[in-house]
C-alpha cells in the first residue's frame, strides 16, 4: 500500500492515497516540555493529531514516547506548552477528566484488570458512558439494568469485532499475552474514544498476532473513524500503518511527515544508526 | 456432579447476568431464603439464635460491608470495630431522641451516620495506599472508640457510660432490647441480611462494582480509562460503612441489648471481621457468608465439643480454642489463599465437569 | 391471502411449508443463534418475515425465477433464510463448502453459474472476488458482516441489512410478483441444489426437488416422532445434504427449532447450553468425544476413575438392555439408577447431550465399542446409511433394533435391492432428480426405472432385514491368491483405536496385506507427555520407537482378530509405517468429509509403498504439502518400516 | 525558665524513652519484612512467648503443666528449681530458634508466593495460636520478670537535674528501665548492623532483601535465610519481651504492643532499622507530648490510644512513603 | 456449612443432659487480657461448690450443679454462655463483667432469673425498685468511692480541705463509675479532685508524671486487669507514698501488687471481705476438696483476694437459696424463690461464723427498694516482705446521702428510657 505525500505541517484536511479525507486536527500538541526533577523527559516538542488519521511516534528506546502519550491523556502534565484539544486549549485536567473527554488507550506493559473476566475489563471501558444513580443500582432496577444491558450490548459488538468470543468469560490473568492485547484494546475501544492512544500495540508479538492487531487497527480507523495515535518499535507496521509519523530522540522531535518522507530524513536515520529495533 | 446445565441457553443479558445463571444454583438458593424466612423461625431456641444465628447474621453484614471495601475496592481497613461503635451509638441516639421511630428505620439511618463517617475516614485512601492505609484506618478504630467512651453525650449522659436498647413494638411485639423473641430477632436481622447481601450482590456486578475492583486491581489504569478514584474510593468506604453500621446497630439493640465501645468494639472485632472476609475469600458475596458463618459457629462448636462433650476444664479448652482457631486460620490459608469462596468455586467447577478431574 | 392459505395448506414447497410454521407455531422458536455472547432467538412468525423482507430484497436486486444462488459461511440462520427466501423467488439455493480450497469453490460457483452468492464476511467476499472473472453470470454478493469491506466496490456487494431494506420497501407490484413466484411453484420443481463431494473427480451437482426433500423429511420425521418440541444444534457444513435435510426439510416440517454456534471453536460449548433433543454427528465426532472422554479420565483420581469404570462396565452390560426395552432385572436397573446419578448422567451433563433423544451417525462404520459407549449412557443413538443422492435416507435403525454392525431397514418409502456384484441399489421418493449439467453420470448412477446405485457392497440380513455394508464396491478387491480384500474393513477396526486416527491398507492383486498409519496427535500426544517423552512435531512423534511398538501392538491384535474370520484372514496386516504427515482434505488425500481417498494416495505415496512390498526396513521420502494458508512445500523424512505379528489359519485353526 | 517547661522537657525525654520501647518491638517486624516482605502479627506475641517462657524457665515451672494434671490427674507444677537469668535467657533463645524452625516448616514454606495481605493474615493466624500456645505451656496469669535490670526513677539523673526548676521542681524523673531499654536498643542495633554488615549470614540477608532471586542464583537457600531471620526476629522479640515483662509483668496484653509498633513502622518504613528508631522517638514523644499539652487539659486525656495512628494518618497524608521512603513516581 | 454447624451445635447442647439440682452457672474467664483475676476468683468459687457438695451433700439436700462458662471477658461470649445455661435451670448469675451484666440486666430480668453482680455491674442496679432481679450487694462502685472519701477523712482527723486526690482510672464505663460519687464528695468536703483516664493496655508513664507534677495528696485507682500492677509499679517508680494510693477491689489482688515486688509495699486497697486463708473453712476445703484432688484449676490460689472473693459470691447466692427453700419450705427451688429470697437476704455474723468465716465479711440485709446491701467495705494493706493483705479497718459505712440520690436518679433515667414502673409499693 502506498501512501500519497502528505504535507507534514498541515492545519487543514487532507486526502490520503487511498482516498480518506482525513479532518482537521483534533489534537495539537505545541512546545511541550516534561521534566522530572532535573530530568528532561521531553523537550519543546509540537506536533498535531488530525482527525481520522493514524498517527504513529517513533524514536529509540528512552526517546520520551511514553512520556507523550501520558502527557496527551493526562496522566503527566507538561511543565511547560499548549494542549490544544478539539479546538480549545486544555487546562491541566486529571486522567479521569480526560477520559470523559474521549481519549482512550492502551499500555505498553498490559494494564488490565486482572482479577475480572474479558467481558468485565471491556464493560470498566464502558464506564464513562454509565451514570445510573448508586440507589438504582443497588436495588438492580430500572435504569441500572437496562444501562447494563445496553452497554453490555454494546460490549458484546466489541467482543465481536476482536473475534475474542471464546475468552469471554475467561478471567483476563488466564489468557497468553497476545489475547490480552487485544482485550485491553477492547476495553479502550468500548470507551468510542474519539483519540485511541495505542503503546507499542504489537510489542512482543508474533507476525501472525501483529498481522492481526494491524488489522484491527485499520479496521478501527475505518470502521469507527477513530483517531489513533501509536507508539511502535516494528518500523514496518509503522510504515504500513501510520498516515503520518513523529520521530523522538532524546525527549526531542526529529521527524515529523508522511512514512516516506520520515524514512528518508536524514536527522531520522542517523539516530537509528546502531540502535537494535525489532 | 449434581449439575445438569445442558440446555441451560440464555436468551437475554439479563438472564445471562443474573446472579445465580444456572436454574439448579438458583433453585437452591431460593429454597434456602424459603427455608430461612419460613421454616427456620418456627424451630430457632433463644441458644441457637445469640450463641450462632444471630451473631452470624449480624457479622455477616459487617463482611459484606467490609469484603465492598477491602474485597471489591482493594482498600484494606482495620477500622471495622470504630464503624460497628459509630453504628450502635448512633442507634441509640437515633432510638432515644425519636422515641416512635420504627426500629427498621432506626437501624437504617444509623448505618447512613456510619456512611458519613467512613467517608470522613475513607479519604486518606486518596493519597494512602496498603499496609499504610490498613494502619491509618486504626486511627478510626482507636479514635472512634475513644470519642463514644469519653463524651458522655453519645451515650445520653449516663453515670455508667453504657448505652441500652430500650424496648420498641412493632405490632405489639418487641423489636429490640430484652424482651425480643429469638424468633423475631432472628427475622429482623434476617431481612437486614438478605436485603443488604441482595444489594451488595448488585453493587458489585455494575458499573459501582467494575469502578472499585478496577481501583483494586490497577488503580493508575483505572483512572486513565476514566473511573474517578476519588468517587469510586470513597463510595466504597461510604457503602461499607454504611454497612458495619447496620451491623453495629444491629449488634446493639438486638444482641447485646447494652454495650459499651470499648468492650464490645475493640480492634478485636476489626480483625474479627477481616478474618472473616479474607478466610471467605475476598471479593466475594458468597465468601463473607462463609467466613462469617465459620468464624462465628466454630469458636462455639469447638468450645462445645471440649467443654460439653468431652469434659475439659474450661480454661484448657480457652487455650485449645485459640491455639485450634489459629492453626485452622493458616492451614486455610495455605490450603486455599483465596478462601472458602475459591474452595467452593474450585468444589462447583468440579461437580459441573464430574466426572471429568478439569 | 385466500390462495396463499390453500397453497400453504399443500405444504409441498419450502416457502408453503414456512407459511404453515409462521401460521401453527407463531410462537414457537424456529432459529437460534449464539451472538453477542446470548442466544438470539426468532419465533416462526418472526423468521418468516425476516425470510419475506429477504425475498422481496432479492427479488428487487434482480434475482429470477431459476437462478442459482450459492451460499458460503457457517451455519447462521441468515443462511438458512436467504435459502428460503430464494426459493420464494423460484431460484435454487447451492450452499457451498466455505473451507474448500478455493479451486474447489471456483469450479462450484462456476458449474452452478451462481447469479447472487450469500458470503459470511470478508474472507469468504475475497474468495469470490478473486474468481470472479471465471463467474459471468455472477450479478451479486451478499454479505453479512461488513467489517474490513468499506473500501470495496459496491457495485456488485450487497449488504444483507440493505437487501431486507430494499424488501421491505419494495413496490406493491414488486410485492405482487413475489406472490406469484411464490404461487407458481410445486413439488416438482428443484429445492435446492447440493454439491457431492466426491471421493474421485469433480463434485457433482445433486438436484434435489421440492418432494425429494419434504418426502424425505416427513417420513423421516414420523419414523423418530420428531416434533415442534424439538431442537437440533445445526453445525456440520450446510453444504452437505444431512444439515440440508435436518436444518432445512425436517425443521421445516416438523417446525422444531435450528440452533447455531457462535463459532466452531465453541460449538462444544454451545452444543452444551443449547442441548438439543435430536443431534447427528459423523463416527468421527464421537470417536474424538470418547477419546476425549478416556483422556481427561486418565488425570482424574484413582477414586473417581475406579468409580468410573465400575460404572460404565455396568453401563455397558445392561445400558444398551434398559435402553431397547429389555428386561433388566432389578438390582441392575437401581445400579444403573446409581450410576446415572454418579457417572452417565454427569457425563452426558458434559457432554452436551443430556437432553437427546434421537441422536443418528452415519457416513462410515462406527466402532463397535463406541456405538455401545453412547448407547449404554443412555442416548437413542442409531445408525442410518444415506446417499446426496437419496436425499439422505436409505436405511435407518428403528428403535429398538439398534446395533454397530448393521445400518438397519430400509427408510419409509425405500425399496432396495443388491445386485448380483453385491452393490447395493435403491429407490425412493427421495431419489434426486439429476446431476447438474451432467447428463451421463446421472445415467450411469440412476437407471430407468429410478434405481439407483450407491457404490457400496452390502447384503441384506435374512433374519433381520437389516442392511450390511462392507466396503465400498469397487474398494472390495481380490488379493493375488484369491483372497478377500476389504480395507475398509481393516481400517476401521484399526481406526478404532484411540490412538490411531486414520490407516490405510493396500492388498489388491498382492499376496500380502500393508498400511500406511496415521497417529491421533492428541491422543499420542497426551500418552507422550505421560510417559515423558519429549516430541517438538508430528512427525518427530510419529517416528518415536515407542509409539511405533504401541502401534505395532495394536496391529496384532487387530491380525489376531482378523484372523479369526475365515473370510478375511487374508486381510492382516504383514507390514505397516507410521506416515510422516496427517492425512490431509488440503493435499487431496482425504475428502471434505474427511474420507480417505484411496487411489490419491497410492499414488502420492508410491515408493513407501513400495518399500512395504520391498523388504525394506526404512525409506526417505519427499512429500509435497499444502499449508493453511495455501502455499505449497514438502516435508522429508526416513521412515521405518515394522512387521506385525500375522497368524496363520492354520494356527488358529489348531 | 518556669516549672512548665522542664515538665515539658521532661515528658519529652519520657517520650523519647517510650519510644525506644516501640522501637524494640518495631525491629522486630522490620527484620522481617526486609528479609521474606511479610508484615508479621505475630511479632508481639512472639515478645509475650518469649518473655513467658524465660519467666518460666527461671521459675522452673513445669511446661503444660496444667495439661498434664488434667490429663494424668497429676499434681506436677514446678521443678523445684530456680534458674540464673542468663541460663533462661539461652534456653529461650534456643526455643525460639526451634520456633523459627518451626514456622518456617510448618507455615511459610507452604504460603510462598502469596499476595502480602495472605501472609499478613497467616501470622495473625499464627498469633492467634501462639497465644493458646504459650497459655497452655505457661498459664495465663501475670509473671513478675526480673533479670536483674534496675527499676524505678532514677536518682541520679533525678538529683542532678534538680536545680533547674524552682522549688516544685523535683529533677528529671526518667526511668532506669528505660535508660537500660535505650542502651540495650543501642547495643541491638549496632550489634544487627554489625551482623548484616560483616558476617556472611548476614551479607546472605541483605543480598535476600534487596533481591530474591539474586540471592537464590548467589546459591543461598531462601528457606535457610527465612528459620535465621525468624529466629533473630524471635531474639529481638525476646529482649522486647524482657523490657516489657519487666516494667508491667509478663501477660497477656504485652502481645498488643504489636499494634502499636504499627505507626512507628508506618513513619519510619517497613525496612529501615533507623527508621523504626526514629520512628519510635516520633511516636513516643509525640503521644505524649500530645497527651501533656492538648489531652490532658482539653480532652480529658487518654489520647495516647489513638494519637499514634492519628498521627501516622496525618503524616501519610502529606507524605505517603513515609518518613524514609523515596518519591513514589506512578508509572504506566 | 452454616446449617451443618448448626446441626452440630444443636447436637451438642441437646446431648448435655438437663439435671434436676440446684444449678448454679458461673461466668469465668480463666483466659484471654484478664484471666489473672479470673482464674483465682473462679477456684474459690467453684472450691465452695465442690465443698458444700462434698462435705454438706448439697443444699438443703440438694446437690449443687456448679457450671462453668468461659467467657474471656468478653460480652458476645458472655450473652453464648447465658443462653448456652439459662435452660438448665440455673437459679443465678454472676457474670463477673461489667459488660456482660450491662448486657445480662435486661435478658435476665425478662427471663426471671436473678443476678448477682457483686461489686461491679451497674450501681444504680441498687435501686430494687427499679431493677426488679438485679442484685449488686454487698457494695458497689459509689460505695467504694465513699469509703475512699472515708478513709482520708479518717486519716486528716476529719478534714481533707484542699487535699488533692488523683482519680487513676481505665478510661472506660467501669473507670468512670466513680467519678459522679467523687465529684459529689468534692463538694461536700472541698478537696480537689483530678480524674486521669488511662486507656486499657497504655503504658502509664504520663499519667505518673502528672501525678508527681500535680504532686497529689492521695491517689485511687479504678484499674482492672494489667492497668493494676502498672500503676503500681509506676507509683514506686515516682515514689509516691503507697499507703496514700487505694485502690478498688478489684485493684487489690495479689496478681498487681506482686509484680512490682518490694516497691508495692505499703498499697492499700479496698475490701468487701477479709483476705488469707486463717479461716476455719479452710480447713474443711483441705479436708473435702484439696486432699480429695477435687480442687478447681491449678490449686494453687487458695487464701489469695480472689480466691476469698469467689468463696465469698458462692456463699453469698448458696446462703440465699438455703434461705429460698427454707421460706418456701421446698428443696428444689426455682430462679423466682431464688429472685424472692435474694431480695429478703440477710446475713449476720453468726451465720458466717457458722459458716467456718467468722470475721471474714460484714453483715447485711437487702430489701426490695435496696437492692446493695448495707454499702459497706474495708481497706487492707499490702505487705510486700510477708506477701499478705491485711486488713487495716474495719467495715467502713458509705455515705449514703451522697450516694443515695445518685442512685435514685440514674435509675430514674433507665426507667424512663425503658418505660420500667417502680415497685416495691
Amino acid at each position: 500500500m502506498s501512501k500519497q505525500k502528505a504535507p507534514s505541517e498541515r492545519q487543514n484536511s487532507y486526502v490520503t492515497a487511498d482516498g480518506r479525507t482525513i479532518g482537521p486536527a483534533v489534537m495539537e500538541m505545541k512546545n511541550i516540555t516534561l521534566r522530572f526533577g532535573g530530568v528532561i523527559a521531553i523537550q519543546g516538542i509540537s506536533f498535531d493529531i488530525h482527525e481520522g488519521e493514524i498517527r504513529a511516534i517513533i524514536g529509540p528506546n528512552g526517546a520520551g514516547k511514553s512520556s507523550m502519550l501520558n502527557v496527551i491523556n493526562g496522566f503527566y502534565h507538561p511543565q511547560e506548552g499548549k494542549i490544544i484539544y478539539k479546538g480549545e486549549v486544555r487546562r491541566p485536567l486529571k486522567p479521569f477528566e480526560i477520559a470523559h473527554q474521549g481519549i482512550a488507550r492502551t499500555f505498553q506493559n498490559i494494564a488490565l484488570f486482572k482479577g475480572m473476566t474479558t467481558l468485565d475489563n471491556i464493560m470498566t471501558g464502558r464506564l464513562t458512558h454509565m451514570n445510573t444513580g448508586m440507589l438504582s443500582q443497588a436495588l438492580w432496577w430500572g435504569k441500572a439494568q437496562r444501562e447494563e444491558t445496553e452497554n453490555r450490548a454494546f460490549a458484546e459488538r466489541i467482543i465481536d469485532f476482536l473475534e475474542i468470543q471464546s475468552i469471554r468469560k475467561v478471567p483476563v490473568g488466564r489468557l497468553p499475552y497476545g489475547l490480552q492485547k487485544r482485550v485491553e484494546l477492547g476495553r479502550a475501544l468500548a470507551a468510542e474514544p474519539s483519540l485511541l492512544l495505542l503503546d507499542e500495540p504489537m510489542a512482543g508479538m508474533n507476525v501472525e498476532e501483529k498481522e492481526d492487531m494491524s488489522r484491527f487497527i485499520l479496521d478501527v480507523n475505518e470502521e469507527f473513524g477513530t483517531t489513533i495515535a501509536l507508539i511502535e518499535h516494528d518500523m514496518s507496521v509503522v510504515m504500513d500503518l501510520a498516515d503520518r509519523v513523529v520521530v523522538m530522540d532524546y525527549g526531542k522531535k526529529i521527524g515529523d511527515g508522511t512514512p516516506d518522507e520520515v524514512r528518508k530524513n536524514q536527522a531520522v536515520i542517523d539516530a537509528y544508526l546502531g540502535v537494535s529495533h525489532d | 456432579m449434581l449439575y445438569r446445565e445442558v440446555g441451560e441457553f440464555k436468551t437475554s443479558y439479563q438472564s445471562d447476568q443474573q446472579t445465580f445463571p444456572i436454574t439448579s444454583d438458583r433453585l437452591v438458593v431460593l429454597s434456602l431464603i424459603f427455608i430461612a424466612f419460613f421454616v427456620i423461625p418456627f424451630f430457632i431456641t433463644e441458644y441457637m439464635a445469640s450463641a450462632i444465628v444471630l451473631p452470624f447474621l449480624i457479622f455477616g453484614i459487617a463482611a459484606l460491608g467490609l469484603n465492598i471495601l477491602t474485597g471489591y475496592c482493594g482498600q484494606v481497613s482495620l477500622g471495622s470495630g470504630g464503624f460497628m461503635a459509630v453504628g450502635a451509638y448512633s442507634c441509640y441516639k437515633i432510638m432515644t431522641s425519636f422515641p416512635d421511630l420504627n426500629i427498621f428505620f432506626c437501624v437504617i439511618l444509623s448505618g447512613l451516620v456510619t456512611g458519613v463517617v467512613g467517608l470522613a475516614f475513607g479519604l486518606p485512601s486518596l493519597r494512602i495506599k496498603g499496609f499504610y492505609l490498613a494502619v491509618s484506618t486504626l486511627a478510626a478504630q482507636f479514635f472512634l472508640v475513644w470519642a463514644f467512651t469519653k463524651f458522655p453525650w453519645f451515650f445520653n449522659f449516663s453515670a455508667s457510660g453504657q448505652i441500652t436498647a430500650n424496648e420498641r413494638l412493632m405490632f405489639d411485639i418487641p423489636v429490640s432490647g430484652a424482651n425480643v423473641a429469638a424468633p423475631v430477632a432472628y427475622l429482623i436481622c434476617l431481612i437486614f441480611f438478605v436485603s443488604l447481601a441482595f444489594i451488595a450482590r448488585n453493587l458489585t456486578r455494575g458499573s459501582l462494582g467494575r469502578k472499585w475492583m478496577a481501583i483494586r486491581d490497577m488503580d493508575i489504569a483505572a483512572e486513565i480509562i476514566g473511573v474517578n478514584p476519588l468517587t469510586a474510593k470513597l463510595s466504597a468506604f461510604c457503602i461499607s460503612s454504611i454497612y458495619i453500621g447496620i451491623s453495629g446497630a444491629l449488634l446493639f439493640c438486638l444482641y447485646f441489648g447494652a454495650v459499651e465501645a470499648g468492650d464490645a468494639f475493640g480492634i478485636d472485632k476489626s480483625f474479627l471481621i477481616l478474618f472473616m472476609i479474607i478466610i471467605g475469600g475476598l471479593g466475594s458475596i458468597f465468601g463473607s457468608i462463609a467466613g462469617a458463618a465459620f468464624l462465628v459457629a466454630m469458636p462455639v462448636i469447638l468450645k462445645n465439643i471440649m467443654v460439653d462433650f468431652l469434659a475439659w476444664p474450661v480454661d484448657l479448652a480457652s487455650h485449645f480454642e485459640f491455639l485450634i482457631i489459629g492453626a485452622l486460620i493458616v492451614f486455610i490459608l495455605i490450603v486455599e489463599p483465596h478462601g472458602f469462596a475459591m474452595l467452593w468455586r474450585i468444589i462447583k467447577e468440579k461437580l459441573r465437569l464430574w466426572p471429568f478431574p478439569h | 391471502m385466500a390462495a396463499a392459505e390453500t397453497s400453504a395448506a399443500r405444504r409441498d414447497t419450502v416457502p408453503r411449508l414456512l407459511a404453515f410454521n409462521a401460521k401453527h407455531y407463531a410462537d414457537k422458536p424456529a432459529y437460534r443463534e449464539k451472538e453477542f455472547g446470548i442466544w438470539q432467538s426468532w419465533s416462526w412468525a418472526e423468521a418468516a418475515s425476516e425470510i419475506n423482507k429477504l425475498a422481496a430484497g432479492l427479488l428487487t436486486i434482480g434475482l429470477q425465477p431459476g437462478d442459482h444462488v450459492a451460499l458460503l459461511g457457517r451455519n447462521r440462520p441468515y443462511f438458512y433464510w436467504a435459502m428460503i427466501a430464494a426459493q420464494t423467488n423460484g431460484a435454487v439455493p447451492v450452499p457451498v463448502y466455505q473451507d474448500s480450497v478455493a479451486d474447489e469453490i471456483a469450479y462450484v460457483l462456476a458449474h452452478c453459474s451462481a447469479r447472487y452468492i450469500f458470503a459470511e464476511d470478508q474472507e469468504q467476499v475475497d474468495k469470490i472476488l478473486e474468481i470472479q472473472d471465471n463467474l459471468p453470470e455472477l450479478r451479486g454478493v451478499i454479505f453479512l458482516d461488513e467489517g474490513g469491506m468499506r473500501k470495496y466496490d459496491r457495485s456488485r456487494l450487497y449488504n444483507y441489512l440493505d437487501v431486507q431494506a430494499a424488501g421491505e420497501n419494495a413496490t406493491q407490484k414488486q410485492k405482487a410478483d413475489l406472490a406469484k413466484r411464490e404461487e407458481a411453484q410445486t413439488g416438482a420443481d428443484t429445492c435446492a441444489m447440493l454439491y457431492t463431494s466426491g471421493t474421485t473427480g469433480q463434485p457433482k451437482g445433486v438436484v434435489l426437488s421440492n418432494d425429494n426433500i419434504i418426502k424425505t423429511a416427513e417420513a423421516s420425521s414420523d419414523f423418530d416422532k420428531l416434533s415442534v418440541n424439538d431442537s437440533v444444534l445445526a453445525y456440520l457444513p450446510m453444504a452437505w445434504v444431512g444439515d440440508f435435510i435436518f436444518s432445512m426439510g425436517q425443521a421445516m416440517w416438523t417446525g422444531f427449532c435450528v440452533c447455531c454456534p457462535e463459532s466452531t471453536e465453541t460449538m462444544q460449548h454451545d452444543l452444551r447450553e443449547i442441548g438439543p433433543s435430536y443431534f447427528f454427528a459423523p463416527p468421527r465426532y464421537f470417536e474424538g468425544v470418547l477419546t476425549n472422554v478416556m483422556i481427561r479420565m486418565e488425570d482424574a483420581g484413582k477414586f473417581k476413575q475406579s468409580l468410573f469404570h465400575y460404572f460404565m462396565d455396568h453401563a455397558r452390560k445392561i445400558g444398551g438392555e434398559i435402553l431397547d426395552g429389555h428386561t433388566v432385572s432389578t438390582s441392575d436397573r437401581l445400579k444403573y439408577g446409581l450410576g446415572r446419578f454418579l457417572v452417565y448422567g454427569p457425563l452426558l451433563n458434559t457432554l452436551g447431550l443430556t437432553k437427546v433423544r434421537v441422536g443418528y451417525t452415519a457416513g462410515e462404520a462406527i466402532g463397535p465399542e463406541i456405538f455401545s459407549f453412547y448407547r449404554s449412557l443412555g442416548i437413542n443413538l442409531k445408525q442410518l446409511y444415506g446417499q446426496t443422492e437419496a436425499s439422505v435416507f436409505i436405511t435407518q435403525q428403528p428403535d429398538g433394533q439398534v446395533r454397530s454392525d448393521t445400518v438397519g431397514v430400509p427408510s419409509p418409502g425405500v425399496e432396495i435391492k443388491i445386485s448380483d456384484s453385491g452393490e447395493v441399489f435403491y429407490r425412493s421418493p427421495g431419489t434426486f432428480v439429476e446431476y447438474y449439467k451432467n447428463p451421463k453420470s446421472t445415467k450411469e448412477t440412476k437407471d430407468k426405472q429410478g434405481w439407483v446405485a450407491t457404490g457400496d457392497a452390502g447384503f441384506m440380513e435374512k433374519d433381520t432385514g437389516h442392511l450390511r455394508i462392507i466396503d465400498r464396491a469397487k474398494d472390495v478387491g481380490k488379493m493375488k491368491d484369491g483372497r478377500l480384500f476389504a480395507p475398509k474393513y481393516v481400517e476401521n477396526k484399526l481406526k478404532f483405536y484411540p490412538t490411531i486416527l486414520e490407516a490405510v491398507v493396500f492388498g489388491a492383486g498382492r499376496d500380502m496385506c500393508t498400511a500406511f498409519i496415521n497417529i491421533d496427535l492428541q491422543a499420542v500426544g497426551n500418552w507422550a507427555e505421560r510417559n515423558n517423552i519429549a516430541y517438538s512435531s508430528y512427525q518427530e512423534l510419529a517416528g518415536n520407537p515407542d509409539v511405533y511398538k504401541m502401534v505395532q501392538n495394536h496391529i496384532n491384535e487387530i491380525n489376531r482378530d482378523v484372523a479369526a474370520d475365515e473370510m478375511l484372514s487374508g486381510c492382516q496386516i504383514h507390514r505397516f509405517l507410521i506416515l510422516h504427515k496427517e492425512l490431509d482434505a488440503d493435499d487431496g488425500e482425504l475428502t471434505r468429509t474427511r474420507k480417505v481417498r484411496r487411489r490419491v494416495i497410492q499414488d502420492k505415496f508410491k515408493d513407501l509403498i513400495g518399500a512395504l512390498y520391498g523388504g525394506k526396513s526404512e525409506i526417505f521420502t519427499k512429500t509435497q504439502v499444502t499449508y493453511e494458508d495455501g502455499t505449497q512445500g514438502s516435508i522429508s523424512a526416513t521412515l521405518r518400516i515394522e512387521d506385525a505379528v500375522v497368524i496363520s489359519v492354520q494356527e488358529t485353526a489348531a | 525558665m518556669p516549672a512548665e517547661f522542664y515538665y515539658g522537657v521532661e515528658v519529652f525525654l519520657n517520650g523519647l524513652m517510650a519510644g525506644v520501647m516501640y522501637s524494640l518491638v518495631a525491629l522486630g517486624f522490620v527484620l522481617i519484612f526486609k528479609a521474606s516482605g511479610i508484615f508479621n502479627y505475630a511479632q508481639g506475641v512472639m515478645a509475650l512467648f518469649a518473655a513467658m517462657t524465660l519467666v518460666g524457665f527461671q521459675n522452673g515451672q513445669i511446661p503444660f503443666a496444667h495439661l498434664i494434671n488434667a490429663a494424668l490427674g497429676t499434681e506436677v507444677h514446678h521443678f523445684g528449681w530456680t534458674l540464673p537469668a542468663f541460663v533462661a535467657i539461652i534456653m529461650t533463645l534456643g526455643v525460639m530458634l526451634i520456633f523459627a524452625f518451626l514456622v518456617e516448616k510448618f507455615v511459610l514454606k507452604h504460603l510462598v508466593n502469596q499476595e502480602p495481605i495472605i501472609l499478613f493474615m497467616a501470622t495473625i493466624g499464627l498469633a492467634y495460636f501462639m497465644e493458646g500456645f504459650g497459655d497452655l505451656m505457661w498459664n495465663s496469669d501475670v509473671k513478675r520478670l526480673d533479670v536483674g535490670i534496675p527499676k524505678g526513677g532514677n536518682i541520679w539523673v533525678e538529683e542532678s537535674t534538680a536545680f533547674l526548676g524552682g522549688e516544685d521542681f523535683y529533677g528529671f524523673y526518667l526511668d532506669s528501665l528505660d535508660i537500660s531499654a535505650a542502651l540495650i536498643a543501642a547495643v541491638l542495633v549496632g550489634a544487627l548492623v554489625a551482623f548484616s554488615q560483616y558476617t556472611k549470614t548476614g551479607r546472605a540477608l541483605r543480598a535476600v532483601a534487596d533481591d530474591h532471586q539474586a540471592a537464590l542464583s548467589v546459591g543461598i537457600s531462601l528457606r535457610t535465610i527465612w528459620v535465621i531471620v525468624w529466629a533473630i526476629a524471635g531474639f529481638v522479640a525476646l529482649i522486647a519481651g524482657i523490657m516489657w515483662g519487666s516494667k508491667s509483668g509478663v501477660q497477656f496484653s504485652l502481645s498488643l504492643i504489636a499494634l502499636k509498633a504499627l505507626p512507628v513502622l508506618i513513619l519510619g518504613g517497613f525496612t529501615s532499622i533507623p527508621g523504626a528508631i526514629i520512628g519510635g522517638f516520633i511516636i513516643g514523644v509525640g503521644e505524649k507530648m500530645f497527651e501533656f499539652l492538648i489531652g490532658v487539659p482539653f480532652l480529658g486525656g487518654a489520647t495516647e490510644n489513638w494519637f499514634a495512628y492519628v498521627l501516622a494518618m496525618v503524616f501519610l497524608v502529606f507524605r505517603p512513603q513515609g518518613l524514609f521512603g523515596e518519591k513514589i513516581i506512578e508509572r504506566v | 456449612m452454616k446449617f451443618k454447624s448448626i446441626a452440630i451445635a444443636l447436637a451438642l447442647t441437646v446431648s448435655t443432659p438437663a439435671i434436676a439440682d440446684l444449678t448454679f452457672p458461673n461466668l469465668t474467664y480463666r483466659t484471654g487480657a484478664f484471666a489473672v483475676s479470673g482464674i483465682p476468683y473462679a477456684d474459690g468459687f467453684a472450691d465452695y461448690m465442690t465443698l458444700l457438695n462434698e462435705r454438706d451433700g448439697g443444699i438443703g439436700g440438694e446437690k449443687v450443679n456448679y457450671i462453668e462458662c468461659e467467657t474471656q471477658y468478653k460480652v458476645e461470649k458472655g450473652v453464648e454462655c447465658y443462653e448456652n445455661t439459662k435452660g438448665e435451670g440455673s437459679l443465678v448469675y454472676q457474670p463477673m463483667s461489667t459488660g456482660i451484666t450491662y448486657a445480662l440486666i435486661p435478658k435476665a430480668t425478662s427471663d426471671g432469673i436473678p443476678i448477682l453482680s457483686m461489686g461491679y455491674g451497674r450501681t444504680s442496679a441498687a435501686n430494687g425498685k427499679v431493677f426488679s432481679h438485679i442484685f449488686n450487694y454487698p457494695a458497689n462502685y459509689w460505695v467504694g468511692a465513699s469509703v475512699v472519701v472515708k478513709h482520708m477523712l479518717d486519716e486528716n482527723g476529719g478534714n481533707i480541705k484542699g487535699k488533692k486526690l488523683a482519680l487513676v482510672h481505665l478510661d472506660a464505663a467501669y473507670g468512670r463509675e466513680p467519678i459522679p460519687t467523687l465529684e459529689a464528695l468534692a463538694k461536700k468536703h472541698g478537696f480537689e479532685l483530678t480524674t486521669i483516664p488511662v486507656a486499657y493496655g497504655a503504658e502509664q508513664k504520663s499519667q505518673w508524671l502528672q501525678i508527681r507534677r500535680e504532686k497529689h495528696d492521695y491517689v485511687t485507682m479504678w484499674g482492672w486487669g494489667v492497668m493494676n500492677p502498672s500503676a503500681i509499679q509506676e507509683a514506686a517508680n515516682i515514689r509516691f507514698p503507697m499507703d496514700k494510693f487505694i485502690g478498688i477491689w478489684w485493684s487489690g489482688s495479689e496478681g498487681d501488687v506482686l509484680p512490682a515486688g518490694d516497691a508495692a509495699n505499703g498499697y492499700k486497697s479496698l475490701a468487701l471481705h477479709n483476705t488469707g486463708n486463717d479461716f476455719p473453712i479452710y480447713a474443711d476445703l483441705k479436708k473435702h476438696v484439696y486432699d480429695k484432688g477435687l480442687a478447681s484449676g491449678a490449686g494453687d490460689q487458695s487464701g489469695t483476694v480472689l480466691y476469698n472473693r469467689g468463696i465469698y459470691s458462692a456463699m453469698l447466692v448458696t446462703e440465699a437459696a438455703r434461705q429460698a427453700q427454707k421460706k418456701t419450705g421446698k428443696s428444689k427451688i426455682s430462679p423466682a424463690d431464688m429472685r424472692d429470697a435474694m431480695e429478703a437476704f440477710s446475713i449476720d455474723e453468726a451465720r458466717m461464723t457458722a459458716l467456718g468465716l467468722p470475721n471474714f465479711a460484714p453483715s447485711f440485709s437487702v430489701s426490695c427498694e435496696n437492692h446493695g446491701g448495707n454499702g459497706i467495705a474495708a481497706i487492707q494493706q499490702w505487705d510486700a516482705t510477708a506477701k499478705t493483705w491485711k486488713m487495716v479497718t474495719d467495715f467502713i459505712e458509705a455515705d449514703m446521702d451522697v450516694i443515695s440520690p445518685l442512685i435514685a436518679a440514674d435509675s430514674a433515667a433507665y426507667a424512663a428510657e425503658n418505660k420500667i414502673k417502680e415497685r416495691c409499693g
